[in-house]
């Protein structure tokens, strides 16, 4: 098949009941992979990996505090791209999609926030620091409050889908704005994030290195909170396309009646 | 069982919790309203069908 | 476009058109701003840079919900969408005559308030400076806000909560030139992101507010 | 200008409201919209205003040619009435409020509050501010609600002194008010669903 046949297929999955098959064929996929990766992952980190030097024990909680994270920004990405699709090429699936992703970004921010702060305690002493990349995290966490919310107070579904996405795109470009804000204000605490540096990985970086014993489980875990998103967002989604079929034949009941 | 937290089992053992109670509460929040949605909708197209 | 600002402006000073509103807001938290903290004017002229800018961006917040509505209820916004008018021209000036009414004499009141809160001399200049620079994207952004959240009933807190976040930024920077001037520090760098910021989001906040008000009138 | 339509569906709220509509408006004539409430009345007269999309069909001659007023006047109660004409004259690009005050008798009101005005006064003020955009074609929703007998006499001579002049009109409204012109009933043309099996055909 060449790109251009793949990428139209592609488009088909925009096909609301086409997704809704689609989804639910591979959905038990990604759930079991999803919990099978993060309950390795956490059980191998939390039992058998040594502490930290430096950080003891508490190092163990990277194996929330850092996949969570990573799922926080990667969901808004993702939203801002469907919201993107649904604003080229109006695709219902796309935008209910973004919808359905956004509580998930609030969770995941809400579990590296909080990770962050029991983490923050021991180690710098204070429950909360106005860090530049926890600050950062706090206001996309209002940017993800701010767009559930406009979601939930427009009834029409097709002027809440434009609404929001332009809100998303408007808002990526203000929380970037405010990331290099809040970095400029407070230079922070904050260790670099490590993680995925080539250093960190070859071990060459002594400094802020996350050792290889502590990254392969770090790993598993970060691959299960990807499946687990995966699987969320085509699950939620799913709910939102049923919804909005709802929505559309209650009203259509309306007119006709 | 459980390996020596040492001084921090507190900060770590509460970041668990935390961390695993948000993650079943939004699973199973998301499949508490799938599956009412579901219902819904087979109920709402059922009534369509028969009304024509 | 001259008559959209001037009907804006007569109507804002016209008896019950809300001019001086935001002005009062902005005195208000001033004063009780001592009774929260304490009268020691050594924490006073500490706090006063941020404590200014964050009561002249409430004062700024406060106004925005009638920036749209008032229009869209008497159907004005209809006949304006069909005007020869871009609808981007006519939320610039909604802007612009809201930063005249309710920004520009927040950035005159601001050194006045200053005297009650103990700003040390330096940061007077700097303070109006920022405010002056700092406004105008607040007024922008404001009118983003309100042309999201024009059509809904109960819009005046979520156009609150949408609108906060995307003044970050604006504060951020505004809030550290007031403070380095008031501490006699360099103020170069976040000044001139603050310009940076106030002249991108008026070059191409209008764009996404036209858009976003052609959705709601639909 | 002659307005044409042919083959308009709209929608409202993504449901397809009236389909398959065809119709024309010459200069000189008025055209009636009637039918019952929540047909789609407001939604044809907003999408012929550019307000919105169509679902499909064109519309032909509309292009800067409409002056749209929806249920509520667009009149700013704190200005005197010369205020709120000369606004919209400006907008409209425009010159000369004067013959709009001389054909709806609004002389004596000039330096009135609109607010001060009687709601009969109000709808004139209303149909000058539509006159003042040079515009031919208007396009009134409702413009009838809350007049009594009298103002509501005037309002009819007021858009057949328009239709006099070459203009046209699309009123949406109940009553007859002795135009002349045609009556559209919109009934007939209201959109029957999709059959429910259809998924995507839910969703537009």
């Amino acid at each position: 098949m060449s790109i251009a046949a793949k990428a139209n297929a592609l488009w088909e999955y925009a096909n609301p009941r086409k997704f809704l098959a689609t989804s639910e064929r591979v959905l038990p996929f990604f759930w079991i992979t999803s919990l099978a990766c993060i309950c390795v992952g956490l059980i191998w980190g939390f039992f058998f990996t040594p502490d930290d030097y430096k950080q003891g024990s508490t190092v163990k909680i990277i194996y929330l505090h850092v996949p969570a994270a990573l799922m926080a920004i990667n969901c808004w990405l993702m939203m801002l791209a469907t919201s993107l699709v649904w604003l080229v090429r109006r695709h219902h699936v796309s935008a209910l999609a973004a919808r359905a992703a956004a509580p998930i970004g609030i969770v995941m921010t809400l579990i590296a926030l909080l990770t962050g702060a029991i983490w923050g305690q021991p180690m710098w002493g204070t429950w909360w620091a106005w860090d530049p990349r926890l600050t950062s995290f706090l206001i996309l966490f209002l940017f993800y409050l701010g767009y559930v919310a406009l979601w939930e107070a427009i009834e029409d579904p097709d002027t809440a889908a434009d609404l929001t996405s332009v809100l998303c795109l408007v808002g990526s470009v203000f929380a970037i704005l405010s990331r290099y804000a809040v970095n400029f204000w407070n230079q922070g605490l904050h260790q670099g994030a490590s993680v995925m540096r080539a250093a960190a990985v070859t071990g060459t970086d002594t400094e802020e290195k996350v050792s290889n014993i502590f990254f392969y489980p770090l790993l598993v875990c970060i691959i299960g909170f990807v499946l687990l998103f995966i699987a969320l967002v085509l699950y939620r989604t799913g709910t939102e396309i049923r919804a909005r079929r709802i929505k559309a034949l209650m009203a259509r009941e309306r007119v006709s009646g | 069982m459980i390996p020596d937290l040492g001084k921090y089992a507190d900060a770590v053992l509460s970041s668990y919790a935390v961390s695993i109670v948000l993650l079943v509460a939004l699973i199973a929040f998301s499949v508490m309203r799938g599956r009412k949605v579901r219902k819904d909708m087979e109920k709402v197209e059922q009534r369509m069908s028969r009304n024509g | 476009m001259i008559a959209l600002l001037l009907r804006d402006l007569k109507l804002a000073f016209r008896a019950g058109g809300g001019f001086g509103l935001g002005l009062a807001f902005f005195l208000i938290v001033t004063v009780m701003v001592p009774f929260a903290v304490g009268p020691q004017s050594s924490l006073l002229s500490t706090i006063a840079p941020g404590v200014l800018w964050l009561g002249a961006l409430l004062a700024c917040l406060l106004s925005l919900d009638r920036l749209l509505a008032l229009d869209w209820e008497d159907g004005s916004l209809d006949l304006l969408a069909t005007a020869p008018l871009p609808l981007e021209s006519v939320v610039t000036i909604k802007a612009l005559a809201h930063w005249l009414t309710t920004g520009l004499p927040l950035v005159l009141a601001a050194p006045f308030l200053g005297v009650l809160l103990n700003l040390p001399v330096p940061g007077f200049f700097w303070l109006v400076i920022s405010l002056l620079i700092g406004t105008p994207a607040m007024s922008v952004i404001g009118t983003f806000g309100a042309a999201l959240t024009v059509g809904l009933k109960r819009g005046g807190l979520l156009l609150s909560l949408l609108v906060l976040p995307l003044y970050v930024p604006t504060l951020i920077f505004g809030a550290e030139v007031a403070r380095r001037g008031a501490t006699e520090m360099e103020v170069q760098t976040p000044l001139l992101m603050l310009a940076g910021i106030t002249a991108a989001t008026i070059a191409l906040l209008p764009f996404a507010s036209a858009a976003v008000l052609r959705i709601n009138l639909r | 200008m002659t307005l044409t339509v042919s083959d308009l569906s709209i929608t409202r709220g993504g449901i397809p409201v009236l389909e398959g509509l065809s119709f024309q408006l010459r200069p000189g004539k008025a055209l009636i919209l009637r039918g019952p409430n929540g047909i789609g009345k407001t939604t044809l007269l907003r999408t012929l205003a550019g307000l919105q999309p169509p679902l499909e069909g064109t519309i032909e001659g509309a292009e800067d040619q409409i002056a749209y007023a929806a249920h509520s006047d667009g009149l700013k109660p704190t200005l005197t009435v010369t205020e709120n004409l000369t606004f919209w004259a400006s907008v409209f690009g425009t010159s000369g409020i004067q013959s709009a005050l001389d054909a709806f008798d609004l002389n004596e009101l000039a330096d009135r509050h609109a607010g001060n005005l009687s709601a009969g006064q109000k709808r004139r003020l209303g149909l000058a501010r539509m006159l003042v955009t040079g515009r031919p074609i208007w396009m009134l929703d409702e413009p009838t609600v809350s007049l009594d007998k009298n103002a509501v006499q005037m309002f009819a001579d007021a858009v057949r002194a328009h239709l006099a002049q070459g203009g046209s009109a699309l009123i949406a409204t109940h009553i007859d008010l002795g135009l002349d012109g045609e009556v559209l009933d919109v009934g007939p043309n209201k959109a029957k669903p999709k059959p429910i099996d259809d998924f995507d055909g839910g969703f537009l």
